[in-house]
Formats: structure tokens, sequence, C-alpha cells
């Protein structure tokens, strides 16, 4: 039973940090029906430039955090201005493609800075194992866990009362209405991104505090394209729970069914529960169906 | 316009229907342009051919599945694998001759491929793409996992024979991935243009309207799988004895996610757009390859690792470039060519 | 106030739809635009909203003025501020959202939030069933209740121009009175112009001063309402009455337009 | 126009496609190392440092006038670890004037460049895949053979757990990358620990990209593990390491991490605290060994620029390929002689290195021979101590696991 709660306990922090990754990549998907590989490499520059304000500048750490959002957030806004939005309109898989093209070329500056090491973000939050009973919580994953359910607060408010939570309400829903009440679409990409890029900054800080940052995080990317598949592309809430149901499984699997079949299954589970999930809700668990007519 | 091989290769792809003899004359001059090159192409222009025919293959199948029948699929690599495994396992251990098993393989790929496409029946779009992902990973922990495909270790084919005379060299090999990659070509070509094509084609547009109008969608959902999944398990077959190996470090997802872009660099739904796709990408790939060594001894200060990191980054630049001013794929251009020059009134 | 000179459009390049329409919309008037389907209404107001750079539609010649000012190279949502709004045909909603947030989207180019909240009392009292439904999703209400809400959104803008596309289609007879009995009364009431495409030909004739005649990209008729009620064609073609005001029969009409084109 | 752009660019591309490699290589007398190595993929973090010293260790050389006379060529070409670049460039390099040794890294990338490397009758350099050792081929492993590391590893902890007073074996749970290398050492391994009488518990193998392994980690415990060997290449050991540390296994579980595990400027800097009291097996000098080897300081000073602390354990490796490559083509040249020097004689002049003290001390003797292809058989053991790696034993004999497999 232990055991059960420990898996259960730490595929519960891991799916926090999915979620908020894939929450970044639906926020895109939702308004711009675009499915980003590139996130993995915001989410890697965002532990990136925490990295360099807080290690190689030493600056405090309040200046830091702000400085490596606003980066992030402008590296968002460069990614949509000079690569999507040239491709408004254009067939969906370029775009697709462009994410890809974009992944590379922040892939080679990644490397030339991490140089095939481990950067080590200093550690900022709380250090240490929470124990209750035999299960253990390491508490800095713990404080991530809670920062990723406040930041999903936030995007739920944010969406549901504010102006520009409804025009992004609006513009996911009909680009075409949208525009003819008078919401610039183009503006509304903007900021989809920049709050995109905010989230994957989130999380990048989050990971690395968990696995520092070493050359295999962009790699990310692709799992949170997974994850945000499971919860169905379109759902934010859809995002959170299908991180955490995946980061459950993964780990249920690795524990109970690895030494079933000679090991190596934590990632293979996902997949196949994800192939399972979709034969029976074809658009993930929380997608909206479209609804189409001829 | 024909300033070496691989261009003017490309005319007869664009010849599949000829109309005049000065197609019948190019198309002539082409093959044997193609049929000749080893004699005076360099080995490795040869063997880089080589990998450009195996890849055109593989990519001419996903242009099928995904170009015409609108089911983008990044299972490719692990179909390859599977006709590589099926033909390694079909020449070493039941002892078929290969010119039997590169057919089989071929087959036995078409069925997990009917088995991989079984999603896209009720999968869609991106859902369907990223399903193919998970699909791909799942393929490649089985084989990584089970016995008779030699796990962690591969298998070894052997090279194919041809009355006694070993095609153990990229230059004998040549001819036959040349020679098979001709008729994949003219198949694809004349594929797209039959019923089935057509039929494809309704589906990409609009699968519900498709289906109202009385076509069966899951057999031809199904069947462009198969279609798609026959093409990467020959090319995985021809790739496997060419270079002697099948392991599963060999077909990974970024070929994959390279697979799909050749095809929308080149353009979707366009046979010679998948050869301009797989020879942009190929020739981009090669260069940024080798740029590296000459960026490190051109500037020593940068050591080799940073070089090959820009090298990388040079690479999505490049791409991001392109795919920025032709989103449409290069096929796009070549239309536009055509239309504006009236050179090669082909029917298409 | 707004003023279309010789307008042509073009589609992705090639296709030729308006072929040099001019029109003028006074202020505070109402304006029929009539043509059968096809004849390039519904571009015509998109060429005014600025929505055709979404359908790879470009204005290629003429201009279009608003007050004065050159309006056909404007985004939509510049031209929204300028106080244009498109009604667009089919009554499209942002289905997932509620009615109050579909109405208060319609304000999104707005930032004076008390007036927002006063013009939103003011829809309300236009139409009060809107009010009862406030919190449903709007992708469950019926035709007219969305008509009225696209009305009501296009209302939230303050528009000065209210461009609307097909008020009538697929309502029954009785609300399509009623909605234009609202449409008169926001004209009045708001001072409101409008430019109103419609196939409903009398109804639109009757509700409007001055009437427009399009056929296949171009204005080929046009006068005051009361007039082109009164054009023996206008009753042939769009009232389906010949002169003793006897139906004709379909037959013959079909007869009558092959022979006489207006501008063929 | 921009038609015109097109066509250009494509010829261009071509011309410089069919023109590389003749304008490199200038008719010096020249002998040539091929690098085929992942600078930006899945092990840059090894093979990308040891690149480069092994690039600035021929450059020393070649400035000191070469190798009698022959100057060496380095051409390193960055695969990304993916089998189909690496073939290519091999394809591209094979024909490269006198070339003796290709380099390469990767399980999979060895086995499908053996045919060619056959056919060119050069060398293959490759990382410690006991198959190779098994079956005598023209692949030579830069290293121990992973299974006898392992065995070596094993030695110690019966050892080290005795000399703690304990009698009988421990228990050693083996936690891995579920890839091809990830399980290489319990080819031989297994079988060494059945002989000197080890429980070892069933390899737990995890996804090369994992975040956390304290799946892994956690069953290893509860099956009462005394010591865990971890490999993967570092960052990997170290962030298991650290996964342990978390859960409180460090104080009760000896870590001990394969060649590849926590480097001095990686894990090490990123971690101390964590990996404080692991020991790490190694054929390579690593901390301080490393940064005390003359030669090597003197090259890392006069070509990478950087300050000598920023030195990794890999420079060893970089340093050990550049060294046996250049002992291998003295040997070749005193036999043949430049005009007929090739991979054939640099091949015969490799199986006579055995008994050298070829590296200096950067690893230990020499083994290869014409029995052997493992470089060296002797590996040290590294304790993590105050964040660098002390030695804590000297060279020792690696037992033979290889011979005892089945392959």
């Amino acid at each position: 039973m232990t055991e059960f709660l420990q898996l259960l306990i730490s595929g519960l922090m891991e799916g926090g940090l999915y979620a908020l990754l894939a929450a970044s990549i639906v926020l895109v998907y939702k308004s711009t029906q675009v499915a980003s590989l590139a996130h993995g490499q915001i989410l890697a520059f965002g532990a990136i430039f925490l990295y360099i304000f807080l290690a190689t500048l030493h600056l405090p750490l309040v200046i830091a955090l702000i400085l490596a959002f606003a980066a992030t957030a402008l590296m968002g806004l460069l990614i949509e201005r000079t690569t999507l939005r040239p491709l408004i309109g254009q067939p969906l898989f370029s775009s697709f493609l462009v994410t890809f093209a974009v992944f590379m070329l922040f892939d080679g500056i990644f490397q030339l800075i991490v140089k095939g090491g481990t950067l080590t973000i200093p550690h900022f939050l709380p250090a240490g194992t929470l124990h209750a009973g035999a299960l253990m919580v390491p508490a800095g994953q713990l404080c991530s866990f809670i920062a990723a359910l406040i930041l999903f607060g936030i995007l739920g408010l944010m969406f549901r009362y504010t102006k520009v939570g409804l025009g992004l309400r609006a513009s996911a829903e009909n680009h075409q209405l949208a525009r003819s009440t008078g919401i610039s679409v183009k503006q509304i990409f903007s900021i989809i991104w920049v709050i995109s890029a905010l989230v994957a900054c989130v999380a990048g800080i989050a990971t690395a505090n968990v696995t520092d940052i070493y050359y295999t995080l962009p790699q990310m990317g692709i799992k949170g394209l997974i994850v945000a598949l499971f919860g169905g592309l379109e759902s934010i809430p859809g995002a959170l729970i299908g991180g955490i149901i995946l980061g459950i499984l993964e780990n249920l699997s690795a524990g109970y069914l690895d030494p079933v079949v000679g090991g190596g299954l934590k990632e293979v589970a996902a997949y196949i529960m994800l192939l399972l999930i979709l034969l029976i809700k074809p658009y993930g668990l929380f997608g909206l169906v479209r609804i189409e007519r001829i | 316009m024909r300033p070496c091989g691989i261009f003017d290769e490309r005319y007869t792809q664009d010849m599949a229907i000829l109309r005049t003899k000065q197609h019948w004359a190019l198309l002539v001059g082409a093959l044997i342009l193609l049929y000749l090159f080893p004699l005076f192409g360099s080995y490795y222009l040869v063997s880089f051919l080589n990998n450009l025919f195996i890849t055109i293959i593989v990519v001419l199948g996903l242009q099928i599945v995904s170009g015409y029948c609108g089911q983008i699929s990044f299972g490719q690599p692990a179909f390859m694998a599977v006709g590589g495994y099926a033909s390694a396992i079909l020449t070493l251990k039941a002892g078929v001759s290969f010119w039997l098993a590169l057919p089989l393989s071929g087959l036995i790929a078409g069925v997990f491929g009917i088995i991989g496409g079984a999603p896209s029946l009720r999968i869609k779009g991106f859902y369907l793409a990223i399903a193919t992902i998970a699909i791909h990973f799942v393929t490649m922990w089985l084989i990584l996992h089970l016995k008779i495909t030699g796990a962690t270790q591969g298998l070894n084919p052997m090279p194919p024979e041809i009355f006694g005379f070993p095609l153990d060299t990229d230059e004998r090999m040549y001819y036959l991935i040349a020679t098979v990659m001709l008729i994949m070509t003219f198949g694809a070509r004349n594929l797209v243009r039959s019923k089935v094509g057509r039929a494809f084609v309704a589906i990409r547009d609009n699968d519900l309207a498709a289906e109202v109008m009385g076509m069966n969608l899951y057999h031809y959902k199904l069947l462009a799988f198969f279609i798609s999944c026959f093409f990467a398990g020959i090319a995985g077959s021809l790739y496997g004895h060419l270079i002697m190996v099948v392991h599963p470090e060999q077909y990974t997802l970024t070929h994959a996610l390279w697979y799909v872009g050749m095809i929308i660099i080149g353009g979707m739904g366009s046979i010679p757009g998948t050869f301009f796709g797989v020879i942009f990408v190929r020739v981009l790939d090669e260069l940024v390859l080798f740029a590296s060594p000459f960026l490190s001894e051109a500037f020593p200060w940068l050591g080799a690792s940073p070089a090959a990191a820009l090298g990388l980054s040079a690479f999505g630049l490049v791409l991001i470039v392109f795919l920025v001013f032709e989103p449409r794929g290069l096929a796009h251009r070549w239309e536009i060519f055509k239309a504006s020059y009236r050179l090669y009134p082909f029917a298409y | 106030m707004l003023n279309l000179k010789n307008i042509e459009v073009i589609y992705s390049d090639v296709i030729l739809v308006l072929k040099g329409v001019s029109l003028q919309v006074p202020e505070e008037q109402i304006i029929a635009l009539l043509g059968a389907n096809g004849a390039g209404k519904t571009t015509t107001l998109k060429a005014i909203s600025g929505l055709l750079h979404t359908e790879l539609g470009e204005v290629t010649d003429g201009s279009i003025e608003f007050q004065g000012d050159r309006i056909d190279r404007l985004d939509p949502e510049r031209i929204v501020k300028c106080g244009i709004v498109q009604v667009m045909e089919g009554r499209p909603l942002f289905e997932h959202l509620t009615v109050e947030e579909n109405l208060m989207v319609g304000a999104y180019s707005r930032n004076d939030k008390p007036a927002v909240r006063n013009d939103l009392e003011r829809v309300y009292r236009y139409f009060p069933k809107l009010q009862v439904l406030r919190a449903r999703t709007s992708g469950y209400l019926s035709g007219g209740e969305r008509q009225m809400l696209v009305m009501g959104r296009a209302m939230m803008a303050k528009p000065k121009i209210m461009l609307l596309d097909e008020p009538s289609m697929g309502l029954s007879p009785l609300l399509v009175k009623e909605i234009f009995k609202l449409i008169k009364q926001i004209n009045e009431q708001e001072k409101v112009s409008i430019l109103l495409v419609e196939q409903n030909a009398r109804i639109a004739l009757d509700l409007s001063e001055y009437g427009y005649v399009m056929e296949n990209g171009r204005i080929v008729l046009d006068g005051p309402s009361l007039k082109l009620l009164e054009n023996e064609d206008i009753r042939e073609f769009y009232l389906g009455l010949s002169d003793k005001g006897k139906r004709k029969s379909y037959r013959e009409v079909k007869h009558y337009r092959r022979r006489k084109r207006w501008l063929a | 126009m921009k038609r015109k752009g097109w066509v250009l660019l494509f010829g261009v591309m071509m011309l410089a496609l069919a023109s590389g490699p003749a304008s490199v290589y200038a008719a010096e007398k020249t002998a040539a190392f091929l690098d085929l190595t992942d600078m930006t993929g899945a092990i840059a973090g090894l093979a990308g440092q040891a690149s480069r010293i092994t690039k600035a260790t021929f450059d020393y050389f070649n400035e000191r006038g070469g190798i009698d006379g022959v100057k060496i060529k380095y051409i390193g070409v960055d695969t990304r670890y993916d089998v189909a670049r690496a073939l290519s460039a091999y394809k591209r390099y094979r024909r490269t004037p006198r070339l003796l040794l290709a380099n390469t890294i990767g399980t999979g990338l060895g086995k499908a460049i053996y045919p060619l490397i056959l056919r060119d009758k050069i060398i293959n350099y490759t990382p410690g895949d006991g198959e190779f050792q098994a079956r005598l081929g023209r692949t030579f492993i830069y290293s121990t053979p992973y299974q006898d590391g392992f065995s070596a590893a094993l030695d110690w902890m019966k050892e080290d757990w005795q000399k703690k007073g304990n009698s009988g074996a421990p228990i050693v749970g083996f936690t891995s990358w579920d890839n091809p290398y990830g399980r290489e050492p319990f080819r031989g391994g297994k079988e060494y620990a059945a002989k000197i009488g080890v429980k070892l518990l069933d390899p737990e193998l995890f996804p090369v990209g994992s975040l956390k392994h304290d799946v892994w980690l956690n069953r290893l415990a509860a099956k009462g593990a005394n010591y865990i060997y971890v490999c993967g290449v570092d960052p990997t050991p170290t962030n298991v390491i650290r996964d342990a540390y978390a859960l409180g296994l460090t104080k009760k579980i000896q870590f001990v991490t394969d060649y590849w595990g926590p480097d001095r400027a990686v894990g090490v800097k990123a971690h101390a605290e964590a990996l404080e009291g692991s020991v790490v097996v190694s054929c390579f000098s690593r901390g301080t060994d490393t940064l005390n080897h003359p030669i090597m300081t003197k090259i890392w000073k006069k070509y990478m620029k950087t300050p000598v602390n920023e030195m990794r354990g890999s420079a060893s490796i970089g340093f050990s390929w550049a060294m046996h490559f250049i002992e291998g083509l003295r040997i070749a040249l005193k036999d043949v002689g430049y005009e007929k020097l090739n991979g054939e004689a640099m091949y015969q002049a490799f199986m006579k290195l055995k008994g050298h003290n070829v590296t200096q001390g950067a690893t230990g003797i020499c083994d290869y021979s014409p029995s052997s292809r493992r470089m060296s058989r002797y590996v040290k053991f590294y304790r993590i101590q105050g964040a660098e790696l002390v030695p804590i034993t000297d060279w020792r004999l690696a037992p033979d696991a290889v011979s005892l497999h089945k392959f």
C-alpha cells in the first residue's frame, strides 16, 4: 500500500510538471490551431534565462525571476512574429514544421550554452524531503506542484473574467467572426504566445529545479504534446488532468509492470494508454468534439 | 537546367505520362544517365544517391498516406524497421531468398501498417499524427525487447545475390535500389491517378463528404496505410541489406519528423514534390553535416562541438526561412514554373 | 458618409468578383442592396468591413471612404473602431460563450466601461428576450434569438454603420417582421445607418430609403426605394409580379431573363 | 528572379557537395583520423569535450613536426547520434588519403559501419561493447569492456562489503538506460556475479529521458540492495544518485557508477552534496588525476583557452584516443614507412601496443594485442569527496568477464 501511495505521489508531482508544459501547448493550439514542438525549447530557455540571471549575473532572486519571465515572453513573441504570423492562412502542417525548425534553431543555441553538461539553477525552493509516515515528498517538488495548481487557477480566472480572456476565448472559436467584432486576432495571437511562453517558463524553472538543465531537457516538448493530446488539445483543465493522470500512470506502470516485462515500460505504457484513450475518446479526455458539417 | 544526375533523374518522374518525342528522348537520356552514373560519379555521390533513393521510397509512401489521403503519419521509421527486420529474419532465420524477402517484407510492413493505421478510423488531424508517434515508440520498444529481433544487438542481413553475384558494394546495390525506386515511383504515380488515388484525395479534402458519397472510408484509409507502409517496408529491407545491419538505434523519431518535413517542403499531394523535398532536405543536411569540420577548421577558436551546434541552428534557420517564404512547398513553385513557361505541357 | 468608388475585388489573385462597384450610404439612412445569389453582395460587405483579407481577397482598384478617410487598406478591427460593424450571414455566434459574453465581445473594441454597461442595458431593452437568456450558452439559441443576439452584439460596438447580411434568412414571416421592425427602430433611435443586404426585396425596399441592385459583380440599377418598387424589372425579377400585379410563371421569368439582361 | 535564385541555390549546394573533401586536405604528408562523434545529440556531454581534446592533442604534436614528419589530419563530424548521418559521413570521408581509423560512438553505428571498415581495412574505434572482444575483428574498444568494468566493480563491492565487517557477499542492484548500451554490462557481468557469489538483482532499466528515477531506486532498495551500480552517461548517473539522495537512500546504499558516471565538471559540479561518497569505476583517469596529468594540462592550457579547472574526465578519453593513434602511427611508420602506410599497417601496429604505457597514466597499461581489443584491462576506483573525484585505488586489473558470456 505504501508503495502504491508513494508511486501515486511521485506521479502526481511529475504530472504537475507535465501539465504545465501541456497547458502552454494547449493555449497555443486552442487559439491558433498549431501544435507546437517549439515549446520544449521555450521551456528549456526559461530555465536557461533564470540560470543566467541568477547564477551568472548574481541578481537577486525576484529580479532574476522577473527578467527570466520577460526574456521568455519575448522569446515567445519573437517566435510568433517571425515564424508563425507569416504562416497564418497557410497549411497547418507547415506551421507545425516551422515549430520543429524553431526547435532546431534553438537547440543549436541551447547546446552552445549547455555544452553537453548540466547547469544547476541555485536552489531557491525549499530543499529537503517531507515525510508522512513512510511516504516521502521532496519539498521543492511540492512547491512546484502547488505553483502549477495556482497557475492553472490564475489561467482559469483570467480566461473567465478578463476582457483579454474574453477575446482569447472568442478568437479561439472563430477567427473571422472575432475579427468582424473588432478583436485584433493578430494581437490575440501575440498575447497567447506570450502567456504560453510564460507558462512554459514556469514549467521550465520547475522542471529544472527537479532535473537541472541538461542537454535533453528540450525533448520534454514531445512529452508535452503527448500530454496535451491525452487531455484533449483544446482543453486547459484537460492539460492539468491529463498531465497528472499520465504522471501517475507512468509511475504505476514502472512500478508494477516493469518487473514483469523486463524494464523500460515507463514511457511505452504512456503511449499505449494514449492510443487506448484516443480509440475510446478520439479528441482526448476533454477535447472539444468538433462538429463537422459537409 | 540539367546540372547533374539527381536533377535529371527527377525529370523522369515528371514524365510518367509522356506526350511527345522529346519527352521520350529526355526519359531515355535520364534513364541512361541514371544507370551509368556509378561509372563516372564518385563513390560518395553514389552512396549518397543510394541513401537518397531509399528515402524517396519511404517518403513516397508517406506522400500517399499523408499528401494524398490526408492522414499525417509519424510512423514511417517504425514501419521501415518492421520491413528491415522482416527481411533480415526471413533471409537469416527462414532461409528465404532476398528476392522473395523484399516484397514479403513490404507486405509484412503493410500488414503492420494496417494495425498501426487502425486509429485513423476514429482519430483525425494532429490527434492522429501524435498517435502515430505513440505507435513509433511502442514498435521500437517491442523490437528492443523481443528475442526474434536480436533485441539490443540487431541482426546482420547479408547482401543480396543475383546469379551468385553478390551486390555487396554501394555501386552494385545502386542498380537494385535505383530500379526499385523507379518501379515504386511509377507505381505511386499511377496509383494516385487511379480510382483509388482519387478516393484518397476525396478523403483528404473531406472525409465526411467522401463517406456520404458512398466511399468505404475504412477500406480506403487502411489501404492508404497499407500502401504507405508497404513502401516503408521495401525501403527498410533495402536499407538493411545495403548497410548489412538492422539495429534499433537506426530508426528514430527525428527521422519521422524529417520525412513529414520533406513532403511539406516538397509539396503535399505531389509526386514530383516528394523528390524536391527529399533532395532539398538531404542535400541541405549533408551540407550542414560537413559544414561543421569546415567551420572548426576556419574558426579554430570555435572548437568542434560549438561548430556542430551552430550547424544545427543554421539548419533550423534555413528551414524557417524556406517555410516562411514557400509554405506550400517546392512543388507549388514547380507548378508555377511549368505553367508560366509551358515548356512541359503534361497532363497533371 | 460611406462611399464606395468603383471598387474591384479579386480573390486569390485570379477570380474577379466585383467589377467596379460604387455606392453611398448617407447618414442615418437605411440602404438596401439587392441581388441574386453570387451577385457579389456579401463580397461588397466584406470589402467594406475588411474581412476580405482573411479569405485571400483583395480590393485591387477603386477606394472605400468613410467620413472622408480611406478605409480599404485597414484591418477589420480598425474598421470596427471607426464605427462600421458587419453582421455576417448565417448569424454566426461564439457558440461556447454565453449570451452576455457574446454581447461583451461586441464591445471589445471599446474602452469606456461605464458606457458599455449602459449599452448592454440598452440592448436588453431592445431585445428583452436576451436578458432572460443572458447566462445561456449561445450555441443552444433558436434562429430568432440568434438574430437578436448578433444584432445586439453589433450594437454593442456603438457603430455608425451596420452592415446587415440577410437578416431574414431562414426565419418565419412573423419573426422577419419583428426583426425588421427592430432594424427600423435601431436606425431611428440610435441614429445608425444601415446597409441591408437582402433576398427578400419587398421588405427590404419597404424599409429602406434607397436601393441598389447588383448582378454579376456590378451595380445594375439604383434609385430611391419607392421608385425601385415601381420599376418594371424589379417587379419582374425580385418581387415576382407582372405589370398587372399578377404572378408570372417561373418558366416565363426564366425565358425573359435569358432574353434581356441589363448589362450583358 | 525568384526561380533563378532557387536554381542557383541548388547548383551551389550540389557543387559544394561534390567538391567538399578535396579542398580540405592539402598535399602534406598526412594520416587521417576520422571522428564520427555526437556533439549535439544524446551523448554530447561525453563526446563533445573528448573530441575537442583529441584535436588539440593532434595539434600539439603536429606543431612539433608531426609523428616522424607525418602530420595528423583530424576530421570531426557531428552525427547527432544518428546512424544514417554517421554512415553517410563515413562514406564521404572513407576515401580520404591514408584514413587509418574511424572513431564511432553508439552501438548501432558501430555495427552499421563495421562491414565498411572490413572492406576498407582500417580500424574502428568504439566504446566498450564486449562483443568486439569476444569476436576479434577490426574494432578496437577504447575502454575496458563494460562487463569487465562492471565485474571489477563487483569485486570491489565484495571487498568493501567484507572490509566493513560483513560476511558473505553483498546484494547488488543494477540500474541503467533501457538501450543497447544499458544492457551491455549484464552480458558477462551476470555470469561473473554468479561466479564470485554476489547476488545480483534484476536490472532496473529506465527510459533515456527520465526526469525522476524514484520508482526504480525504491524497488532496488526494497529488494535489499547494498550496492547499486548505475550506468548511463553523465548527467544521468548524477541524476539517479541525486534522486537516491533525496529519498535518503545514499546513507544505506553505496552507489557505484561506470566510466561515464559523474564527471567533475558536469554532475559533480552540480550535485556535489548528493554525490558525496559515491564511487566511480573508471578506465580513464578522472578528477584530481586528470588535473595533475602533465601533458594533458599543458595541451589544455595551450589550446582550450579556458581554465584548467573546466577540464572534465572525458578529456582523458579524448587524450587517449589521440595517444593510441599516435603510438600506433609511430609503430606503423617504423614497420612499413609512409609510402606503404595504410589501414592494414595501422591495424598490425595497434596489435603491438600491448604493455605500453601509451597515455602516461591517463589510462592503464595498454592491452591491444592480436588476442585483445581492450584498450586496457585496468580500471581505477574514485570516490567523490568534497566536489572532486579522488582516487581510492591504484590501477587494478579487471576480471575478464567477456569470456564468461556466450555471445
